[in-house]
């Protein structure tokens, strides 16, 4: 068996930057922008009139001034000659929120998750989870975004986007692999008996150790895993339709396991989850500079 | 008499080689590995050559550690808690509490006069009070593990944290972060919360002087201040050997 | 080197084990007959709804609760169910196991059979001890449509501090649910089967204790986790006649074992005791015990002292007496009537059992666990952190310090009584393993 | 217009009190010759040790974290109990002259026991009391409990307690329950002079100063709150639910340190309302009165279940009844992590809001909190109260 011990970089999930370059932004009326500081990522998102037109999504450095820099840097690279102060609503969310200085307002990453999917998946969502690097979030919403209800994992990062990351590096698996092989097994194992991050990490050498080829042991972790979303899931009450934002809506072996669990299909994307956020912020972002405007 | 003791830890593999119950000729500690059988026989024979000696003159193999099943070749096992408080009374026969910190556990012995384990007590399931807690904190704050406890030693004071736990700490420090704590007192913060946790598991069995710390984590000075801060007492570092290597002294001891 | 006992399977067992088998199923299919249900605490005043009739079938909630953690499967099903209605982990095991299965809508018998609804009870009647009981069966009549539940207040401290003051007010309370329950049958109350039901009871409890009191021996004649076992019937319906029987027969088998030098285990090399309500899916840690090192598990306060009556503390406060306390007979009362029979089921649980001392200091389980210790020469205590129980988890690190003063090995390990997802084995073995070690004693294989 | 409401000088003498309790309590103890008593439930009878001359002193949180209980006390007992013996054991209590409980739930209990035996003090009193106080023979039992304990109370002192003495005792009681319930009045104007962080300090430091003192302050402030200017957003106007909670941060951060406004209008935990709700209603037998008031007040929810007829929890009347006056926009069910007595409530709370329909937020406290994690939830919570015109 492969020494796997060795920290590799298997987490690292690819990075993105994008422009649509049939738009331009000098037609736009408002310019709004929206960024996600999360534990693990940031993302930035820029849009015309409600229309969702560039962004870049990061790793999340261990300053956050750095972080929420680079990102919108990046992005107005990439568009070119679009300069921060053209931006007319800046609108800052995600774990480090409150440290982003150009930020004109904070909202949280709740309701722009939910405000974001409304977006992106359509008015039909009612029931979000949202999936990130170090918590988990089931959000119910209403026909327009908002948030009517929703729930936090507590305490116990067990079973997050971190999780998945260090099984990633200690089976040395690239994380984009690690859901498309957990679903190569004839049968589900037994689930592991912790999500606790630091201990599934033994426990997963244990299985190693008894000679579990590597998809069955993603397999048993992935379904431990769903199972702690399920219960949260359970607890908001899952309505249709249902959608998964965040980075492991990305991992194909946790979102057909919570599928399957909930008896609900998620809605299919065809975008980057991990963005929702911030395209929620910058949604808000807009609605913002209208009603300042409105004021004036 | 030559007699070899193997701590197979859940990070490192630690190995001493002891003549005559007595005299340390030989030490090792390598990353465990997926095979433990394998990372025993090499931090063995890495040990053995550290002191000159063939294998074939090794009378006895004793085996320790949470990976201690998993080495056929040894003679013996014991459990962790006999060979760290056997090894603790050897390096400092004054010692009446051991207090061991690996990579993912800690625990407490208490020692009567004449070596005697008189109780113990290991922390609860959670990795909060161990190394990994400073390992994974070090990388996330962009630290070499050597000067994480420095760090501490050098803060003023301790930043506020909450989490009691690894993962949530991490979300914690990541706040700190943004705030622009200086990592010196992140650091100081990590290292009373850990400190906090093992005294907690300590204090079941009572703290007796001489406090002695064994196991990795001792080598770590913020933790080792913190956790005098914690105990209000004095602790102390076995002399004679790094402390990591203490559970394997003890295993090589066991045969006297 | 171990000594070699004979040792002979239980002739009572299977008789033991039928009567639970029969009793969830009475409990089942009671409605068919037009029967009366009650469900409620294995604390409560078992005997007091017997006097609704001869067909009046309980259902207690804590042995239903360990049934249900026996059967992994259906239990993590039953706790998943009751964690997503939003019941928090931490709350008593056996409650979780016990709402879940009223979420699920499903029932399970002994032998692992699921029956679909959830037997609703007529009403639920129940004490409060430790902070969960009341408010159990509260929510669980909730959960099953407005259940009516009544709660007897017990609140009146340590036996040895008792007065007629406080047994007066358990009584009153008696006297009211009497009144209660008829208006919630419509049955007419019958005092003669309220006494029959008082007089087995006592006979049922202190018989356990006489018996338990046989494991001072060497060999030790049982071993806990056969004693779990038959143990049982007491926390099912300890006032029912044949229950009392049964533990008469098993007296005088175990006297007989005593007699002719049988042991509960054929290496009895090391004797320990228990203290807390164990893992009751993990109950391979007393076979671990018992094949590697000989030991026997002679017992705990949890197994004698929650449902056996035993004299307990002197009016000082100052030594526990573990002998069996009197019955109605051996102590010359004479019951005749409602308010007699009453009075004796309020003192006699008030006084003799243990386990209702324990949440009034510490003081009374550090003695009381000492003395079990030197009356059952036992070699060490082996504590389960039970973080299912908070009743039988208050005291228990007092009383590990106070033994460990007092120069008795003590032994911990973590788990849950009722929810098998909060017990690591691997850990478990090592803190066996070193504990032992730390004593000396090698695996019987090593020897 | 009067002064600004907050800065009224009363505030700050509530927070100094909790903040220098050990202080204050040292001091009364040197200026009165008397004895102070740390209590840890608040179903102690205090009415009684105050007419003996003993000041009554709540054992509360200190929100630090600490390490030296768990020898004694099971890891799954609330943080509230650890914090309160962790203090005892740290000898922060040092002056009491004794300590008392009154018989609630397990967890105290078990700190009660263990601080009698591991922290000196001269005199300590577990008094039974009744755990189904909605039963009908409750008072009664409790009155022969309270009888022995003013006996005890007299020995321990050396003194008799008169009528006389408990006739004042229960009038300053009753005066301060009555006067802290005229402040909670203002609580219900569109814009209250008082935010939650004072009216809670106000609550808890009634608890740990002697009430005559307190009366005094009270009253003046009722003068000065009767034309205070109001400069603050009122926003969402919340209700905070469930165990002791003394956590002064928690207040401040959502009342003043997050991105929208909101006023807590009503705590109902037993650092607020449950614990001064209930007047004692004279009568010839003043310990009867008093048991009385104590078996009838707004229930614990460790005490607070059926019997007989009833098969409701007397506390949700409250709730309902509070919701409604004090024009509740949303309720904060606040739980001490691992409280049994309030977790087995919760469900059931929970489906009394939805049918009162009142948006509730759950959130678990330990020791310390973590203010980041609640800030998040907190927000997004008042985010799905309001914020409407962010979405059109
Ligand atoms: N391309 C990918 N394939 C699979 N998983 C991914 C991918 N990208 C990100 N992830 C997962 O998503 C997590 C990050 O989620 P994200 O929603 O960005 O976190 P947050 O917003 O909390 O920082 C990573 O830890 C990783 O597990
Ligand atoms: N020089 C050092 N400075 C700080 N910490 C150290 C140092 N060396 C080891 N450690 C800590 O000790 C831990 C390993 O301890 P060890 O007792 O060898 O673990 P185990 O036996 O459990 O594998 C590491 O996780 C690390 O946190
Ligand atoms: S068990 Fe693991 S994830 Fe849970 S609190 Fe502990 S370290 Fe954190
Ligand atoms: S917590 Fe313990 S005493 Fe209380 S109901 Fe559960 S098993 Fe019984
Ligand atoms: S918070 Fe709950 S468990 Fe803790 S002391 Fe109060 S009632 Fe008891």
């Amino acid at each position: 068996m492969a020494e796997a011990i060795q920290e590799g970089e298997y987490w690292r999930w690819p990075e993105t930057v994008w422009v649509d370059e049939s738009k331009n932004w000098k037609e736009a009326e408002v310019i709004s922008c929206g960024i996600d500081l999360g534990s693990v990522s940031t993302q930035a998102v820029i849009m015309l009139d409600g229309e969702l037109y560039a962004y870049a999504s990061f790793r999340t450095g261990s300053s956050s001034l750095d972080s929420s820099e680079r990102v919108v840097k990046a992005v107005l690279e990439k568009i070119g000659d679009l300069k921060l102060e053209d931006i007319h609503y800046i609108v800052g969310t995600g774990y480090g929120r409150v440290s982003i200085p150009f930020a004109h307002k904070t909202i949280t990453e709740i309701a722009c998750h939910g405000r974001g999917a409304n977006f992106l998946y359509g008015p039909t969502v009612r029931t979000i989870l949202d999936m990130g690097g170090q918590d988990l979030k089931a959000i119910k919403v209403d026909e327009r975004g908002k948030v009517v209800n929703f729930l936090m994992n507590d305490k116990c990062a067990a079973g997050t986007g971190r999780g998945v990351e260090v099984m990633a590096d200690l089976l040395a698996i690239p994380i984009t692999e690690v859901g498309p092989l957990s679903l190569q097994v004839e049968e589900e194992p037994e689930p592991v008996s912790t999500t606790c991050v630091v201990f599934a990490k033994s426990e997963v050498l244990g299985l190693m150790r008894k000679g579990w080829p590597k998809e069955r042991i993603l397999a048993a972790y992935f379904r431990a895993m769903a199972s702690r979303v399920v219960e949260l899931l359970e607890r908001v009450g899952v309505e249709e339709d249902f959608a998964i934002t965040g980075g492991i809506a990305k991992n194909i072996g946790m979102v057909k396991r919570i599928e399957n669990m909930l008896g609900v299909k998620a809605l299919k994307p065809d975008f980057d989850t991990q963005i929702a956020g911030a395209v929620g912020a910058a949604l808000f972002g807009r609605a913002l500079y209208l009603k300042g405007k409105k004021k004036k | 008499m030559i007699t070899a003791g193997i701590d197979v830890g859940s990070k490192y593999t630690k190995a001493v080689v002891l003549k005559n119950g007595a005299e340390i000729v030989g030490y090792a500690n390598i990353r465990t590995g997926m095979d433990h059988e394998k990372s025993a026989r090499e931090a063995l024979e890495e040990a053995l050559k550290a002191a000159g000696i063939n294998r074939d003159q090794v009378d006895k193999i004793i085996a320790t550690g949470f990976g201690k099943t998993s080495v056929p070749f040894a003679d013996d096992e014991i459990s962790q808690v006999v060979a760290a408080g056997k090894g603790g009374y050897f390096a400092r026969p004054s010692t009446r509490t051991v207090i061991e910190v690996g990579a993912e556990e800690s625990r407490g012995i208490k020692l009567a006069e004449d070596g005697k384990i008189r109780d113990f007590a290991l922390a609860d399931k959670c990795a909060a009070g161990a190394g990994s807690f400073t390992d994974a904190m070090a990388r996330y704050l962009e630290v070499p593990l050597e000067e994480f406890g420095q760090l501490s030693l050098r803060s003023k004071g301790a930043a506020a944290m909450n989490a009691q736990c690894v993962i949530f700490a991490e979300s914690e420090v990541v706040s700190l972060v943004h705030q622009n704590v200086p990592k010196e007192e992140i650091s100081r913060a990590i290292h009373d919360a850990i400190a906090d946790r093992v005294a907690s598991i300590v204090r079941r069995v009572g703290i007796e002087d001489d406090v002695l710390v064994v196991g990795g984590l001792a080598n770590d000075p913020g933790f080792i201040d913190s956790l005098k801060r914690e105990l209000n007492t004095e602790v102390y570092l076995p002399e004679i050997i790094a402390p990591e290597y203490i559970p394997a002294l003890g295993a090589a001891l066991m045969e006297e | 080197m171990a000594k070699e006992f004979k040792v002979e399977p239980l002739k009572v067992w299977n008789d033991f084990k039928k009567y639970r088998e029969q009793y969830y199923r009475d409990y089942l299919e009671a409605k068919d007959n037009g029967a009366v249900r009650w469900a409620g605490s294995a604390w409560a005043f078992d005997a007091v709804p017997a006097g609704l009739g001869e067909d009046v079938y309980p259902l207690t909630g804590e042995p239903y609760g360990a049934t249900v953690a026996f059967f992994k499967d259906f239990s993590r099903r039953a706790l998943e169910k009751a964690e997503r209605a939003g019941v928090p982990r931490d709350l008593c095991g056996y409650l979780r196991n016990y709402w879940g299965s009223i979420m699920m809508d499903k029932y399970v018998l002994t032998d692992g059979t699921e029956v679909e609804p959830f037997p609703k009870p007529d009403f639920n009647y129940t004490i409060h001890i430790c902070c969960t009981h009341a408010k159990w069966y509260h929510r669980a009549g909730e959960l099953e449509g407005d259940v009516p539940t009544y709660a007897v207040d017990i609140s009146v401290g340590p036996g040895y501090l008792l007065d007629d003051r406080k047994i007066n007010y358990v009584v009153r309370q008696l006297e009211d649910s009497i009144k209660w329950m008829e208006q919630i049958t419509g049955r007419e109350y019958d005092d003669e089967l309220l006494i029959k039901a008082v007089l087995a009871e006592a006979d049922s409890m202190s018989t356990w204790a006489k018996i338990c009191k046989l494991n001072q021996n060497i060999p030790a004649p049982l071993e806990e986790k056969s004693m779990f076992t038959l143990y049982a019937l007491l926390v099912l319906h300890r006032a029912d006649p044949r229950v009392a029987e049964l533990y008469n027969k098993l007296y005088e088998e175990t006297q007989d074992r005593v007699k002719r030098g049988i042991g509960a285990i054929n290496n009895e090399q090391f004797r320990f005791l228990t203290d807390n309500p164990p893992p009751w899916a993990f109950l391979n840690v007393y076979r671990y015990l018992e094949k590697e090192y000989g030991a026997v598990s002679l017992g705990s306060v949890y197994t004698f002292g929650l449902e056996g009556a035993w004299l307990g503390m002197d009016e000082k406060g100052e030594t526990w007496r573990w002998e069996p306390a009197p019955t109605p007979e051996e102590a010359g009362v004479e019951i005749s009537n409602r308010e007699d029979a009453l009075r004796w089921t309020a003192e006699f649980n008030l006084r003799y059992r243990p386990g209702w001392q324990h949440p009034y200091s510490h003081k009374i389980r550090k003695i009381e666990t000492l003395q079990m210790i030197k009356d059952w020469k036992a070699d060490a205590m082996i504590m389960h952190l039970n973080r299912g129980c908070e009743l039988w988890a208050m005291s228990e690190l007092e009383v590990r310090d106070y033994l460990v003063k007092h120069n008795i090995p003590v032994a911990t390990y973590e788990g849950n009584m009722a929810d098998p997802r909060e017990f690591d084995e691997a850990r478990t073995w090592n803190v066996i393993d070193s504990f032992m070690e730390s004593l000396g004693i090698k695996k019987l294989s090593k020897q | 217009m009067g002064k600004k409401a907050e800065e009224l000088p009363q505030y700050k003498q509530f927070a100094e009190w909790i903040e220098n309790r050990h202080d204050y309590a040292k001091k009364w103890q040197q200026n009165n010759g008397g004895k102070v008593v740390g209590y840890l439930c608040t179903y102690v009878p205090e009415e009684i040790l105050y007419a003996g001359g003993v000041l009554p002193v709540r054992i509360l949180g200190s929100h630090e974290p600490e390490s030296i209980t768990r020898p004694y006390l099971h890891d799954m007992y609330c943080p509230f109990c650890h914090d309160c013996l962790a203090q005892g054991l740290e000898g922060r209590f040092d002056y009491l002259d004794g300590i008392m409980l009154a018989q609630s739930c397990l967890h105290l209990r078990q700190v009660f026991f263990t601080w009698e035996e591991r922290v000196p003090v001269d005199w300590s009193y577990y008094m039974h009391f009744p755990h189904g106080v909605n039963n009908n023979h409750a008072a009664e039992y409790l009155k022969g409990e309270l009888e022995k304990f003013k006996v005890a109370v007299e020995e321990w002192t050396g003194t008799t307690i008169t009528n006389k003495e408990l006739d004042d005792a229960i009038e300053v009681y009753n005066k301060n329950r009555q006067l802290m319930k005229q402040v909670y009045e203002f609580r219900k104007l569109e814009n209250p002079p008082i935010t939650g962080l004072h009216a809670m300090e106000m609550v808890i430091s009634s608890q740990m100063v002697d009430k005559k003192e307190h009366n005094e302050v009270l009253e003046s402030l009722l003068e000065d709150l009767k034309d205070a200017e109001v400069d603050r957003d009122t926003g969402t106007r919340l209700m905070i639910i469930g165990s002791e909670d003394d956590d002064r941060e928690f207040f401040k951060m959502v009342e003043y340190e997050q991105n929208y406004s909101a006023t807590f209008v009503f705590e109902e935990h037993c650092t607020g309302a449950r614990y001064f709700w209930d007047e004692v209603r004279p009568e010839e037998d003043r310990l009867m009165a008093i048991a009385k008031r104590y078996v009838n007040r707004v229930p614990c929810p460790a005490k607070d279940w059926p019997t007989y007829g009833f098969y409701g929890r007397r506390r949700f009347n409250w709730i309902e009844k509070w919701v409604k006056e004090f024009n509740v926009d949303g309720a904060i069910i606040m739980q001490q992590k691992f409280c049994d007595p309030h977790e087995l409530d919760i469900p059931s709370l929970r489906e009394l809001l939805d049918n009162l329909n009142i948006p509730h937020l759950f959130l678990e406290f330990d020791i310390t909190v973590p203010v980041g994690q609640f800030r998040t939830r907190v927000e997004a919570f008042l985010e799905s109260i309001g914020e409407d015109d962010l979405f059109f």
